[in-house]
């Protein structure tokens, strides 16, 4: 079996290295990759989403459906890992494999840290959320952040502590919240005579003149799904940790 | 040595695909396997950054016309030129969610694994299988018999 | 951040030598907790090599998902099952 | 209406929301929903096929941009004829998988009933859409779905699922390699704009690396012959729904894209002149007919040995597809609806017989015709389309690939063909023959299965799906001219003779 996979990746590389020569030169600004549909979106997005960062413009606007099923990848990741791991804690350990003994936390010095992190982390969080479309960051990356802070309280102090306050049933209503948010937005538009997720067709929420609030609409749009996609990013990067922490038990974690 | 500057990165991209590649199949322990995996998902997000990064470019977000303050589209630099590809960027945003939770379903049948056999080696779990399946032949001879 | 010509080259070249050495390293280590940890500076190496090239959004999602999360995960179960690999 | 084709993902998209939310507190109310989403998509999947029939391709441009710039999804008759097939066999086994999974899943019916739909909704989206990278993140979902379901099998089936995920990933991994490639070189991600933009560089090398490496993730992802060592494990551990659903749909479903990759991305003159590839891909279709078939003789689990017939099909499928005529794109497009009835129906009546008696080896048939008239009934027309008996489709399928294969002079695929069909005769007339002949093993106790519920046939809710499959495989093969020529005569590519 070694033998053959290190044929298989000898194989794969020697193909690499055969077709390096062909590829355009690193770096250049002309090679087709460069110059096509990404040289549209740097030179269009401004007037046509109003949005600096041109990176939010095209994950939530242009392809904003490739995000809407990343969003369901994570989706689908939680639900996956709920179904086969999660079990209630009073069944007795039947399988073999014996499970580490629980030291509980000790750590004065690392429970007065994190109680002092934490906020500043959710603060930071919600700052990358909201200031996506004009600085790096965005729904993705501060789901994260939100979902590292509880993942922080978990770690320090007890699983417990942090299930307090964030049950298990909220987490999973927030990544169906988050996701249905996300496709809700694109139903909306929808309704109001647009194509899937085509946040042009929001204008008349916004009122003035028209061409004027189609853009603006698409700015919104894109704020109403980065914030989905926090809400389902956060509580499922947390859910999969107690999951994995606790084998599925939610009693006690790392 | 002209023709490693061009390419050099791409080289790094073909050096980690083999690493995960190798390490994904031939290693025997399953969190190796993991990390072989993540290895060989994060050569694959180099080779598209690579391909979108442009020599003396900045990054995507769209920057001021020197003096100009307004917010219209017109105060902004829209040359593509000087900006490295966002769209290669969007790919890769994918890239990394999705392998996180390829991830995270990998570790959740690593530890199912090692809560029904003991053990995360492939090779021990493959003795424990086969086993299993030896005791459970006899059981259908006699049924027959 | 305009691209400096001349210390790009050193720069970029010693990160590459730093990703694939903690790649490699991260494969080899018998402890699951230690590979668990070099796998997150590995995760750390390439945010820093892709900020150098400009995917600033990308590094920040590789920083807070490779170096952060994936890390974690892996922790979590290194520490439920045995520490000690055998290859 | 234009809102057509986002409608077969939106019904079961919500559906899968309204689980999740519902199912946490009444979990009785998620099969009957799972059932209303599936019937909403396959009614707008029909309508879709109607249109597309009647007003040639549809363009639906998602989020309101023109294609190379947007996503864009793209349907026209042979897609519209494979969202039909997936989402009627998924309202079908979301109809029969009542029972089963009340029997072995009871604690999490919630959770299966949203992994099943979303499962669905992701072979419906890699069926409908119209863009390369947006079909990489739609067979992630797919993929992670059908991981999490096989993995609710006990025991054995978490290894197998673990073996599953690494050689998928390996799959999904080289697809996105692949996109990536051409995405350097052609700079664009809609697949028509691909197809459009390669002939005119189809000398370049990395064209030929991305085919390469397009054709090696379609490949592992529908375990084509070097690439199928994860299939039997994984589908035979896997729970008796599970393996209802995800048997006849996911790797029918590759093969569809590997058609899109072949005859879209790329053009018929690049795939057979440019590059000498069918002898090499011919031969792995006859090692994967023959392998598959030989194996499926071994076997004494007929579910493993069901399995081992799905890696001989898809030798069918992609043999036919690489024959380079029309005859034989006709025959593997076709192939790819009667193989998703034919797998459907022969996986629900193993699934009656474990949920009646606990397992599916061939001694548990004895005596099956006695006490279960029905479903045996439904066995004998899933067998006869399956060995390619004239009024059932799986004879026509057989018919347009042989001829296929005479025309192409590909005789070792045309003996192939026979051969396995004679194989596959000796199978099902192995089980016929006990389960007519040899009488229940009654007067001994079956230690696995309890005495009162052992000879009753499976209940209406069971029985009904399964013979809608099998009157489905009597109605494609009688309307099997009506099809071909109305549906897949239009799309056949352009350069295939």
């Amino acid at each position: 079996m070694k033998a053959l996979s290190l044929l298989l990746a000898l194989f794969v590389g020697f193909l690499l290295i055969g077709v390096l020569d062909d590829l355009p030169a690193w770096g250049d600004a002309k090679s087709p990759a460069n110059s096509y549909v990404s040289a549209y979106y740097l030179k269009n997005s401004m007037e046509q989403t109003h949005v600096p960062n041109v990176v939010t413009a095209v994950l939530a606007d242009y392809r904003g459906f490739d995000t809407m099923f990343e969003t369901g990848v994570v989706f689908v990741a939680v639900i996956g890992i709920m179904a086969i791991l999660r079990r209630d804690p009073k069944e007795e350990d039947s399988e073999t494999g014996d499970r580490p003994p629980h030291a509980p936390p000790e750590g004065f010095i690392l429970g007065v840290a994190t109680r002092f992190i934490v906020p500043f982390m959710q603060m930071f969080a919600l700052y990358v959320i909201a200031h996506g479309h004009h600085s790096p960051g965005g729904g993705f990356q501060g789901g994260v952040i939100l979902g590292a802070s509880l993942i922080l309280m978990a770690m320090t102090g007890e699983l417990e502590s942090a299930l307090d306050r964030m049950r298990e049933k909220w987490f999973i209503v927030l990544v169906a919240g988050g996701f249905l948010l996300y496709a809700g937005v694109g139903l909306g538009c929808m309704f109001f005579g647009g194509n899937f997720l085509d946040y042009s067709a929001l204008a008349p929420l916004l009122g003035g003149d028209p061409k004027a609030a189609a853009i603006m609409a698409r700015y919104h749009g894109m704020l109403w799904v980065e914030i989905g996609v926090a809400f389902t990013v956060m509580s499922s990067m947390f859910a999969i940790f107690a999951y994995l922490s606790s084998d599925g038990r939610m009693d006690r974690g790392l | 040595m002209a023709w490693v500057e061009v390419h050099y990165n791409y080289l790094l991209v073909i050096i980690l695909l083999m690493t995960g590649l190798w390490a994904m199949i031939g290693k025997n322990n399953l969190i190796k396997k993991c990390i072989g995996m993540c290895i060989f998902q994060n050569a694959i997000i180099m080779f598209y950054i690579s391909m979108g990064a442009k020599k003396g470019a900045t990054i995507p977000i769209l920057k001021h016309v020197p003096g100009a303050h307004g917010h219209g589209p017109e105060s902004y630099i829209s040359d593509p030129t000087i900006y490295a590809n966002p769209l290669t960027q969007i790919l890769m945003l994918t890239a990394i969610v999705v392998g996180v939770a390829t991830l995270g379903m990998a570790l959740t049948l690593v530890q199912k694994i090692y809560r029904e056999y003991g053990t995360c080696e492939e090779d021990e779990i493959l003795n424990c299988m086969s086993e299993e399946q030896d005791h459970e032949l006899p059981l259908q001879d006699e049924l027959k018999a | 951040m305009i691209w400096p010509q001349d210390l790009i080259w050193t720069y970029d070249f010693t990160l590459l030598v730093l990703v694939v050495a903690t790649a490699a390293l991260s494969l080899a280590l018998k402890d699951l907790m230690g590979a668990a940890i070099v796998f997150g500076t590995y995760s750390f190496f390439m945010c820093l090599l892709w900020t150098v090239m400009g995917a600033v959004d990308v590094a920040f999602t590789e920083a807070a998902v490779g170096a952060g999360v994936s890390t974690v995960f892996f922790i979590a179960t290194a520490y439920n099952i045995k520490k000690e690999a055998k290859d | 209406m234009d809102q057509l084709p986002i409608l077969i993902i939106v019904f079961p998209l919500f559906t899968a929301f309204a689980l999740t939310l519902l199912g946490w507190f009444r979990p009785a109310v998620c099969q009957p929903l799972t059932v209303v989403g599936l019937l909403g998509s396959s009614l707008s999947a029909i309508a879709t096929l109607a249109q597309v029939v009647n007003s040639g391709p549809i363009s639906y441009h998602l989020g309101g941009w023109a294609p190379p710039f947007g996503i864009e999804y793209r349907v026209d008759a042979l897609n519209a004829m494979v969202l039909m097939m997936v989402s009627s066999v998924a309202l079908l086994v979301a109809v029969y998988a009542r029972k089963p999974v009340q029997k072995e899943l009871g604690g999490k019916i919630s959770n299966f009933y949203t992994l099943f739909i979303l499962l669905v909704t992701g072979l419906l989206g890699i069926t409908i859409t119209g863009d390369a990278f947006n079909l990489y993140v739609l067979l992630e979902i797919a993929a992670l779905t059908s991981y999490a379901l096989i993995a609710l099998g006990r025991g054995r089936a978490y290894m197998a699922t673990f073996n599953y995920v690494i050689l998928g990933t390996v799959g999904a991994c080289f697809y996105l390699l692949g996109v990536g490639f051409l995405l350097i070189k052609t700079g664009t991600l809609n697949m028509v704009d691909i197809g459009s933009i390669v002939p005119s560089l189809s000398g370049s090398r990395a064209i030929l690396v991305a085919f390469a490496f397009l054709m090696m993730g379609c490949w592992l992802k529908m375990a084509l012959f070097p690439f199928h060592g994860w299939l039997p494990n994984a589908y035979t551990n896997a729970p008796t729904a599970v393996s209802c659903l995800v048997a006849p749909l996911m790797t029918k479903v590759s093969v569809y894209v590997m058609l899109r990759i072949m005859f879209t991305m790329y053009s018929v003159d690049w795939v057979f002149s440019v590059i000498t590839w069918k002898p090499l891909v011919m031969a792995l279709a006859v090692i994967a007919i023959l392998m598959g078939s030989c194996f499926a003789l071994a076997q004494r689990n007929i579910k493993r040995m069901l399995t081992y017939l799905i890696v001989a099909e898809i030798g069918y499928m992609v043999g036919g597809a690489w024959l380079g005529n029309a005859s034989g794109y006709i025959g593997a497009s076709y192939h790819i609806l009667a193989d998703g009835l034919m797998t459907v129906c022969l996986f629900m009546v193993v699934g009656s017989i474990v949920y009646k008696r606990g397992r599916a080896h061939i001694e548990d048939f004895k005596g099956a015709f006695s006490t279960m008239p029905w479903t045996m009934g439904a066995f004998i027309l899933g067998a006869l389309s399956m060995i390619g008996v004239p009024p059932t489709c799986g004879f026509f399928s057989k018919w347009y690939l042989l001829s296929g294969a005479y025309q192409s002079g590909d005789y070792a695929f045309g003996v192939a063909l026979l051969l396995s069909s004679l194989i596959n005769a000796v199978l099902f007339i192995r089980i016929v023959e006990t389960a007519f002949f040899s009488a229940t093993s009654d007067e001994e106790p079956d230690p696995h299965s309890h005495q009162e519920t052992c000879y009753a046939d499976s209940p209406p809710s069971m029985l009904l799906p399964l013979w809608a499959s099998a009157l489905a495989l009597l109605a494609m093969g009688l309307y099997s001219s009506e099809i071909v020529t109305r549906w897949i005569q239009p799309v056949i590519p352009g350069g295939l003779l």
